[in-house]
């Protein structure tokens, strides 16, 4: 009864390799290459991979960009502003030339630099974030699922919890009790780190779980019994053989979990327990302009069209990437 | 079976135990890691302008002076036995299960929390039929139309669905359909289902509506992968061998086997669900519980925060323990041996 | 283009009163986008609370039901007269008019206003939402509350000779204790109905309505016609409605659209309108003309903490003071709507105000020369790093500490932005010295509204020294001047009005000098009233519409 | 017809019941349309029987489907007329391509494991495929006609096994489920696509058997689909021989097989396994080829003709491996609610395998082969007995004093696709030996490997590949390379080439042993397969159930078996000849009925 276990593999080899005496057709490629080309193949997945890269470039050339296209983010022009009604003088939020998103109300902002360096917090966030999550989902997945017995209990119980908590409650209740300064940052940098902290720490079950049902399986393999028979250790063991097979999955939840973290930033933000004013948010801003909903859509729509386009570029390429991967869609 | 069960409550005991430790742990550990004492505890039972008397007459009374594990195993007590609350006229029984009494209305906090919990069950219930029923026949239809025009288009707005925050969604939508059209009513109508079923579902359409629609874009995801999954499995083969109709093939075979699976995941996202919809309340302003929370935490009402927290880990553990009483009756590989 | 037409509609009701009638029926509905903290009238410290809580809850005595300055006038309540003051200013006594009853028809003693006050002020490990002004000033010792001590009589400060008559034993003179009156504190609470906190859910009514039932907290409150309510007897008319609906926890803008679409009357929490509905109020001038400005007696400033570096030194205080655009912030707090520019900190609409601006720069804008000679005094030419401290859920508020940070920016002051819950801002963060030391907030926004219209209750808690707590301080510029210190005490003391006003201006003026005050509006609201709405005013006390004049129109 | 009347042409013939004209089958793929069948044609005739070999990938289980009508909706193109029971499949509406599949035409698939609807239980779905074509049927008939089927295909109790799921069922029983589904309209042809491929030699005569019963009995015709000439022989009256798409040879079953005409199909026949061949006959023809192959040039290169030393080394030396009174206990959970309980996969097992000796282990599944071939690797650690490597007792010893032992001992496994990491270079997976017992050389290491593998038969060159580019045989040659770098005293291999073809089971096979004949390697074989172990064994160990029931010198275990058991896995094994399939099917009748019905359950 061991077809279910290795079935994506073994049909995937039989496909690749009919018959004793002919050769594989695809020989020599690694899996990787081969992933690679069937995801140069995916159009809409490219795309996805295009706009992430592009607001990557985005975020981390925020002041060049900016430089060229728009004011300081933090830079104030109440003389675009009606004093009275605290909105722009001019139609559509003040959109024009110079300022490509028009101006936030109050204070006269310039929304595209805005827009542009919230790029950075969310990208940074979702990234850093997520790197957190698979570092401890991986490490926990792994261990339980290759040791199994009182670990795995353990390691699971632990997910169950972690699982059983509302975890967005959990995140602004603990933003909002834990210090302003600590290990040796403070101010934004503590407060980014903190995020990424609790984001990160808080899903890593997600992966974790994943990975532990990818290992269980992989560690009935035989080959993880033929490495044992050689004498190779845990270490070897989960090093070499466990661990590159886990790359696929890593990699691909990776890709879907960063627009979550970002979707995750960003109701932080919405809630008001994210990065501290001024620094310009995506979801910071969409809070603020709930309040001018009807008097400058502008505000609502610049930050909330950027968190969509990039959570679903994200989303596209991470797609694409697991049917790359998947030796099952061919 | 009823050993299985009685396993599983115990369990479920057990977990939530330890969601209360943590819990308690962050909310009055973590404060006083981060400088607040004993006193700035008492101080948030006090008003605007607290005397010194008055914050140490409430620790005092409310033993904030004890060793954490002390105070862990009062609240413990409170939530299994009750506690007995001095209100000043004369002693309160605050009743099992007792959550303390809230800092800012000094109310006690379960049946505020039980009062809340038809607002969020009305969202969860009415959002989750929606989403089910959406986002399985969805999936249903993509996975069959694998490739078509359909399958694309169901699957990209899919896709958006889980892209967009459901702030963001929620916001437009009250922005366009309620306030400029008005064809919804604004946000925080809430009627209880009771006093005009009408009105509560006219209330509740559109945050029902902004909270389906993420999910059901999940759910279509999830649907068409496992049916696609369930669709190319040998039995498929099997039952179209039969001579069976297609459609019996693809409801009776194949959504059976891939529905499965989602149950799970169903049960979790309702039981968190049920702990509050956080993002959905806030925006329609809707008084469940995840607004509740949130006005808790932005206010440091510990006793709130630490009591949503906990009703939440209950649902998600009774839903947990529901998932797998269903998935033994609706899956029997569950009763064999692994 | 049309924000001067409408002007001559505008504030209608602040200057008279608008649709005057005698007329009774209806419903009069509140919204509140939040809670009250207790609907106990002792248990309570919000102004619109205090304006609400007059349905069922009668003081001793109470403001008179006029708009403009005539409505500052105090009048006996539930006292045949205003309080009659001993010739050594220690004992004020009231007699309870005759006939008064609850709504169960039992009449109104004495003892249970001194019940009241005992409990609200003397038991605060129970009791704690209101302010202590009684615990303060009474002539009391080691009463430990009617909770733990249930002899009454061992509350000595208070005297109630007969049943009609109640008499407070003073500390030390106190010549405004009249409006300590007319605090809900004094409303009438009989001891066998006392739960506690939980006597919000079933407050026994001395006023026009009562509870319809036990009232669950959260929930709507509905107030129905108290039978026993004789209108002989009160001052003011305040029973037009049959019913009085008051519901919480409502969206804010969504109570903005039923004000302006009549579904709603009365915004309960007394704010005015939301950002959205003021853009709807202010473009229309329909909608303008049923709108109404009033100033109000509530000051925004930042307060600049002299014991966190470098403000320890008075010259980086005043560079700041001097390197404020007053202009930007007036903007990012609201615009003109929201608030006048504030100059110092007495609010214009305080009795005895004087217009002074000790730091005035040109056009409010700030005044670069000055800002960098004071820099320069305090050995920061190029500036220095500091935290600005703000309620993060306060929208007005961070702009106004966002507008701040700005225009300090450009002498190269930065600034860090440190937001705070405010369910805990005063009492935690701001308010707590240790706290404000630790974490270097060296500036805080805060804003500040007297317990009664008058210099004293504006500025005792500001800018007393002996105010200042280690938690719940609301003197966070920790300003402790003797001379004002001393100036406070004398004007509390005074029985003469004027000397009063004299003294509060003469206060204004060294608190300003201590330039731990930059005081930038002066909160104005934007009220709307539906047309449905009778007998409408703007309380000039409260700032609000007053609430128990309302009537509805009827078809 | 029955199988009284073996004459290929009756005096009338009736219409065929299925014809196939010119069946071409496209599947669309990453490099371009595969054409899986191209140009098949047959037919049958009522009652009669037809089977179809060709080995993996050949395209039979895509012409099945396309009987079935089962490639409809699907990206396979399909042209040639089709015509099953009257109805032209492949132009036919859709209704009545439904009609016909289950009533007019069954299918038994090739993986009973997986083709019964694990959420239903048997008796639902056996009722459902009879209710789809007998409306009129009551609820309560169809249950009667479904435990009359079950009865009919021999599952003990129907009537209460009706509510069993089949995760209940052992593989030969669900195997049985999915005949007696297809049996349950009676139709006039039964296709099986490799029913018995999964199963062990036991169950696999008994489905085979049962299948010849119920084709007599009720008269169907029976399409038999295997890889297995030995299957096929048996069981069918005629015979297509498919290769790549295409017939490459057809006819009556005896004379294809006693006269093959095509070449494919004569190496088909060698493959195959033989039964009645002694290891001393395989070496010696094995030898001389080898020899023969030197001679012209063309064999491996460096070979030593080391004159092998007799096969089984002296008694009275020390044996490299002692096992005693081994065995090994396993929890299984009692369902989802029972306590868990406790059984023993291998109980009470003592053997001996001297230096340089073969010694065999067969046993069906399930009987704890694997278990005890992991013990002695010390893979899973024994519950009882001792265990004697090398004169060291390695019963308890530790992971770490294991590690320089591991040197000694290797196992090659059963499944060369799950065996070889696929994330891995060829390189990497042979030479992890050397680098996890401290080689650190890495170019020493990279020189040993690519030797090796020229030595099993690969190219050096592979040295970078991934395993998903080589074939079954050729990955077991990666294996076996791997077992073999660190130069072991021991091999065991479990199952080394069960899950390869006939053709490159024999491949295999022959590559180990002229490797144990020039490394003078022990060998521990385990197979279920008897005509394997027999090729390659000096000494046979028939296990049953955890324990040892016969051992003994390889030849005479297999000429004189004394356990029943044993006999009766003898007697399971498939022949070619047909006539002498026939026999040993009554001497299984006899042998079921002496040794009782056990096997079923298994
Ligand atoms: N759906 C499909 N798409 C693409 N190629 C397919 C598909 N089904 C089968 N093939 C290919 O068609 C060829 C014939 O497959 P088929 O399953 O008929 O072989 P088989 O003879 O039954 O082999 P086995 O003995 O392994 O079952 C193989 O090369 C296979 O890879
Ligand atoms: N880890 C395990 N836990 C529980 N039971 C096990 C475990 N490993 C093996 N078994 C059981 O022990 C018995 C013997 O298994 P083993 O794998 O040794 O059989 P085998 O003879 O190798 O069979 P096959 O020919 O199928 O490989 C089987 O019933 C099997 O289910
Ligand atoms: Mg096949
Ligand atoms: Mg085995």
């Amino acid at each position: 009864m061991n077809a279910p276990l290795d079935a994506p593999e073994s049909s995937a080899s039989a496909a690749a390799s009919p018959g004793p005496g002919r050769e594989a057709a695809s020989q020599g490629k690694s899996l990787g290459q081969i992933a690679w080309l069937r995801l140069k193949r995916d159009k809409v997945a490219m795309t996805g991979a295009v706009i992430v890269v592009m607001m990557c470039l985005v975020a981390l050339f925020a002041p060049v960009i900016v430089k060229f296209l728009g004011h300081p983010p933090n830079e104030w022009h109440q003389e675009m502003i009606d004093p009275v009604l605290s909105t722009a003088n001019e139609p559509w939020g003040g959109v024009s030339a110079e300022y490509l998103f028009g101006v936030e109300p109050v204070n006269g902002r310039d929304l595209f630099s805005r827009v542009v360096y919230g790029a950075r917090v969310s990208m940074l966030i979702g990234f850093l974030a997520t790197l957190v999550s698979v570092v401890i989902g991986t490490f926990f997945g792994i261990v339980a699922g290759y040791f199994g017995g009182w670990v795995d209990s353990l390691v699971s119980r632990a997910m169950d919890v972690f699982l059983a908590f509302p975890l967005l409650l959990f995140a602004m209740a603990l933003v909002g009790v834990l210090p302003d300064a600590a290990f040796g940052l403070q101010g934004n940098a503590l407060r980014i780190a903190i995020l990424v902290f609790i984001i990160g720490f808080f899903n890593w079950p997600y992966i974790g779980r994943i990975i532990r049902g990818q290992t269980i399986s992989l560690r009935e393999r035989e080959f993880v019994e033929a490495a044992r028979s050689l004498g190779a250790g845990h270490l070897h063991i989960l090093g070499k053989e466990l661990l590159p097979n886990l790359v696929a999955p890593i990699l691909v939840y990776s890709t879907l979990l960063i627009p979550t973290n970002i979707l995750f930033e960003s109701a932080l933000s919405f809630l008001g327990v994210g990065v501290a004013p001024p620094t310009p948010t995506w979801g910071g801003m969409l809070s603020d302009a709930v309040r001018f909903y009807n008097a400058a859509p502008n505000f609502m729509l610049a930050p909330g069209i950027a968190i969509f386009v990039t959570v679903l570029a994200f989303n596209l390429f991470g797609d694409g990437l697991r049917d790359a991967l998947d030796p099952r869609t061919h | 079976m009823i050993t299985y069960i009685l396993r599983r409550l115990v369990a479920g005991v057990g977990l939530l135990l330890v969601v209360s430790m943590v819990v308690f742990a962050i909310f009055f550990l973590v404060p006083r890691v981060a400088g607040a004492d004993a006193d700035t505890l008492a101080a948030r039972y006090v008003g605007k302008s607290p005397s010194p008397e008055a914050v140490a007459a409430v620790k005092e009374r409310l033993n904030l002076d004890d060793p954490i594990a002390v105070q862990y195993a009062e609240f413990v007590k409170g939530l299994v036995m009750g506690t007995d609350y001095d209100s000043g006229t004369d002693v309160i029984h605050c009743s099992a299960p007792c959550f303390g009494y809230s800092f800012n209305n000094n109310l006690e906090v379960w049946p505020q929390l039980v009062d809340r919990l038809p607002v969020t069950a009305s969202l969860a219930a009415g959002a989750a039929v929606i989403w089910l029923g959406a986002g399985v026949s969805i999936g249903v239809l993509s996975a069959l139309r694998r490739g078509t025009l359909i399958d694309r288009a169901a699957m990209v707005t899919a896709l958006a669905g889980v892209s967009l925050p459901i702030f963001f969604t929620g916001l437009v939508s009250l922005a366009l359909l309620s306030y400029q059209w008005q064809i919804f009513p604004p946000g925080g109508s809430y009627t209880p289902l009771l006093d005009n079923p009408l009105e509560w579902a006219y209330g509740l359409i559109l945050p029902w509506l902004t909270l389906a629609f993420l999910y059901a874009a999940m759910y279509a995801r999830m649907t068409r992968a496992g049916m696609l999954d369930t669709m190319g499995e040998d039995y498929i083969r099997t039952a179209r061998a039969k001579g069976l109709p297609e459609r019996t093939v693809v409801t009776k075979h194949g959504l059976r086997a891939a529905l499965t699976p989602i149950i799970t995941i169903f049960g979790l996202d309702l039981g968190l669900m049920l702990g509050g919809a956080v993002l959905t309340e806030s925006t329609f302003s809707l008084p469940g519980l995840g607004k509740f929370a949130v006005d808790a935490i932005r206010a440091n009402d510990l006793p709130v925060v630490l009591g949503v927290t906990m009703f939440t880990a209950l649902f998600v553990v009774v839903a947990n323990l529901l998932v797998d009483l269903l998935y033994v009756w609706v899956d029997p590989r569950v009763r064999a041996p692994s | 283009g049309g924000t001067d037409s409408g002007d001559a509609a505008q504030n209608e009701a602040v200057d008279g009163i608008v649709r005057p009638t005698d007329e009774q029926g209806g419903t009069l509905t509140f919204a509140h986008s939040n809670e009250f903290d207790s609907m106990d009238p002792g248990n309570t410290y919000y102004a619109a609370n205090w304006n609400f809580s007059r349905f069922y809850a009668r003081r001793l005595v109470t403001y008179a039901q006029q708009p403009g300055e005539a409505g500052q006038e105090l009048v006996p309540d539930l006292a045949t007269d205003l309080g009659e003051v001993s010739d050594d200013g220690l004992t004020w006594t009231y007699t309870l008019k005759e006939g008064v009853k609850y709504q169960d028809g039992s009449p109104i003693v004495a003892e249970h206003i001194k019940y009241a006050i005992a409990r609200s002020n003397f038991a605060t490990d129970v009791i704690n939402k209101g302010p202590t002004y009684f615990a303060d000033l009474l002539d009391e010792d080691d009463y430990a509350g009617p909770y733990q001590d249930s002899d009454l009589d061992n509350f000595e400060a208070i005297e109630t000779p007969d049943e009609r008559t109640i008499v407070f034993h003073l500390k030390e003179p106190f010549g405004e204790f009249d409006y300590l009156a007319t605090m809900p504190q004094t409303a009438p609470v009989p001891p066998d109905a006392d739960t506690g906190t939980q006597y919000q859910t079933e407050v026994v009514s001395s006023g026009p309505y009562q509870f319809d039932g036990q009232w669950q907290p959260g929930s709507t409150l509905t107030l129905v016609r108290n039978e026993h309510y004789d209108p002989e007897t009160d001052p003011l008319v305040r029973n037009l409605p049959d019913e009085i609906q008051l519901s919480f926890k409502q969206n804010a803008d969504d109570i903005d659209n039923r004000l302006l679409s009549g579904d709603l009357l009365v915004g309960a929490a007394g704010v005015g309108v939301q950002t959205a509905a003021r853009g709807r109020i202010l473009r229309d001038d329909n909608l303008k003309a049923r709108s109404d400005n009033p100033k109000t007696a509530f000051l925004f400033y930042f307060a600049i903490n002299p014991n966190v570096a470098p403000f320890d030194n008075k010259a980086c205080r005043e560079a700041v003071l001097y390197g404020a655009d007053k202009t930007q912030l007036q903007t990012a707090f609201g615009g003109p709507t929201a608030g006048d520019i504030a100059t110092s900190l007495l609010p214009p609409v305080v009795p005895g105000y004087e217009e002074i601006d000790p730091y005035g720069t040109p056009n409010h804008e700030g005044d670069p020369d000055k800002t960098r000679a004071k820099l320069a005094e305090c050995g920061h030419e190029d500036g220095f790093a500091a935290n600005i401290a703000y309620r993060s859920d306060r929208p007005a508020g961070q702009k106004a500490a966002e507008a701040l940070q700005a225009s300090l920016s450009e002498y190269g002051i930065t600034t860090d932005l440190k937001g705070y819950p405010s369910g805990t801002y005063t009492n935690e963060q701001a308010g707590s010295p240790e706290f404000v030391r630790q974490e270097e907030l060296g500036i805080m926004i805060y804003g500040w509204g007297p317990d009664w219209n008058s210099g004293y209750g504006f500025l005792s808690q500001i800018v007393d020294g002996d105010a200042i707590k280690p938690a719940g301080n609301s003197n966070i510029s920790e300003l402790d001047n003797p001379e004002i210190n001393k100036l406070l005490d004398e004007a509390a003391q005074s029985q003469d009005k004027q000397r009063r006003e004299e003294i509060y201006a003469r206060i204004d003026e060294l608190a300003m000098d201590s330039a731990t005050f930059l005081p930038f509006a002066n909160r104005k609201v934007l009220l709307y009233r539906p047309e449905e709405l009778t007998n409408v005013f703007v309380n000039p006390n409260y700032h609000m519409y007053d609430y128990v004049s309302l009537g509805v129109a009827q078809n | 017809m029955t199988n009284a009347s073996p004459a290929p042409t009756p005096p009338v013939t009736p219409p065929p019941v299925v014809s196939v004209r010119d069946l071409r089958i496209t599947f669309p793929t990453l490099e371009g349309p595969l054409t899986a069948v191209d140009g098949l044609s047959f037919e049958l005739s009522p009652g009669g029987a037809l089977g179809i070999v060709g080995e993996s990938g050949s395209g039979k289980s895509a012409a099945s489907l396309a009987l079935m009508g089962l490639h409809r909706a699907t990206n396979a193109t399909v042209t040639g007329d089709i015509t099953v029971a009257g109805v032209d499949v492949s132009r036919a509406d859709d209704a009545t391509v439904r009609a016909m599949r289950g009533n007019d035409i069954a299918m038994v698939f090739q993986d009973p494991m997986s083709a019964l609807h694990p959420q239903y239980t048997i008796g639902n779905q056996i009722v459902e495929a009879y209710r789809t074509h007998r409306r009129s049927a009551s609820a309560a008939q169809a249950r009667q006609r479904a435990i009359d089927v079950l009865d009919r295909v021999g599952i003990p109790h129907p009537a209460t096994r009706i509510n069993a799921y089949p995760h209940e069922f052992s593989g030969g029983m669900k195997q049985r489920v999915l005949i007696a589904m297809g049996l349950v309209c009676e139709p006039k042809v039964l296709l099986a696509d490799e029913p018995t491929t999964a199963l062990d030699v036991t169950v696999q005569a008994q489905i085979l058997d049962l299948l010849e019963d119920l084709r007599t009995d009720t008269g169907m015709a029976l399409i038999l689909v295997s890889h297995d000439l030995g299957v096929v022989a048996g069981s069918t009256e005629d015979i297509i021989v498919m290769r790549e798409g295409c017939e490459v040879e057809s006819g009556d079953v005896r004379q294809v097989l006693k006269s093959p005409e095509h070449p494919y199909t004569r190496d088909l026949l060698d493959a195959v396994p033989r039964l009645d061949l002694s290891r001393q006959e395989r070496l010696a023809r094995l030898r001389t080829e080898r020899s023969r192959a030197r001679e012209s040039g063309t064999g491996s290169a460096h070979v030593t003709p080391a004159p092998h030393p007799s096969p089984r080394g002296p008694v009275d030396a020390e044996p490299l491996v002692r096992v005693e009174n081994l065995r090994r206990r396993f929890r299984v959970r009692g369902g989802l609610f029972g306590r868990a309980s406790h059984f023993y996969a291998v109980d009470g097992v003592s053997l001996q395998v001297h230096r340089g000796e073969s010694l065999g282990i067969v046993g069906e599944s399930g009987s704890g082969k694997s278990t005890l071939s992991r013990m002695i690797t010390r893979l899973l650690p024994p519950t009882d007995g001792r265990i004697i490597f090398d004169g060291h007792d390695i019963t308890h010893s530790s992971e770490r004093a294991l590690r320089p032992l591991r040197r000694d001992m290797q196992i090659i496994f059963q499944n060369p696709y799950s065996s070889l990491n696929p994330r891995r270079t060829v390189g990497d997976i042979v030479g992890a030996g050397l680098r996890v017992q401290g080689n650190r050389d890495s170019r020493a290491v990279k020189r040993q490997v690519k030797e090796l593998l020229e030595r099993v038969g690969l190219e050096p060159d592979h040295y970078d590949r991934f395993p998903h580019a080589f074939s079954g045989g050729q990955r077991q040659r990666i294996a076996i390379a791997r077992a073999l770098i660190l130069n072991p005293k021991l091999v065991i291999c479990d199952e080394p080439v069960s899950a390869l073809d006939v053709s490159t089971q024999e491949q295999v096979l022959r590559l180990l042993a002229e490797l144990q004949d020039d490394l003078d390697l022990t060998l521990i074989f385990v197979a279920h397969d008897l005509a394997v172990v027999r090729q390659v064994s000096d000494r046979v160990v028939v296990m049953r159930q955890g324990r040892v029931v016969e051992s003994g010198d390889g030849d005479a275990v297999y000429d004189t078996p004394e356990h029943p058991y044993t006999r009766q896995l003898l007697a399971a094994v498939p022949v070619l000849d047909p006539e002498e399939a026939h026999e040993r099917r009554v001497e299984r009748q006899r042998l079921r009925e002496a040794v009782g019905d056990e096997g079923v359950a298994s």
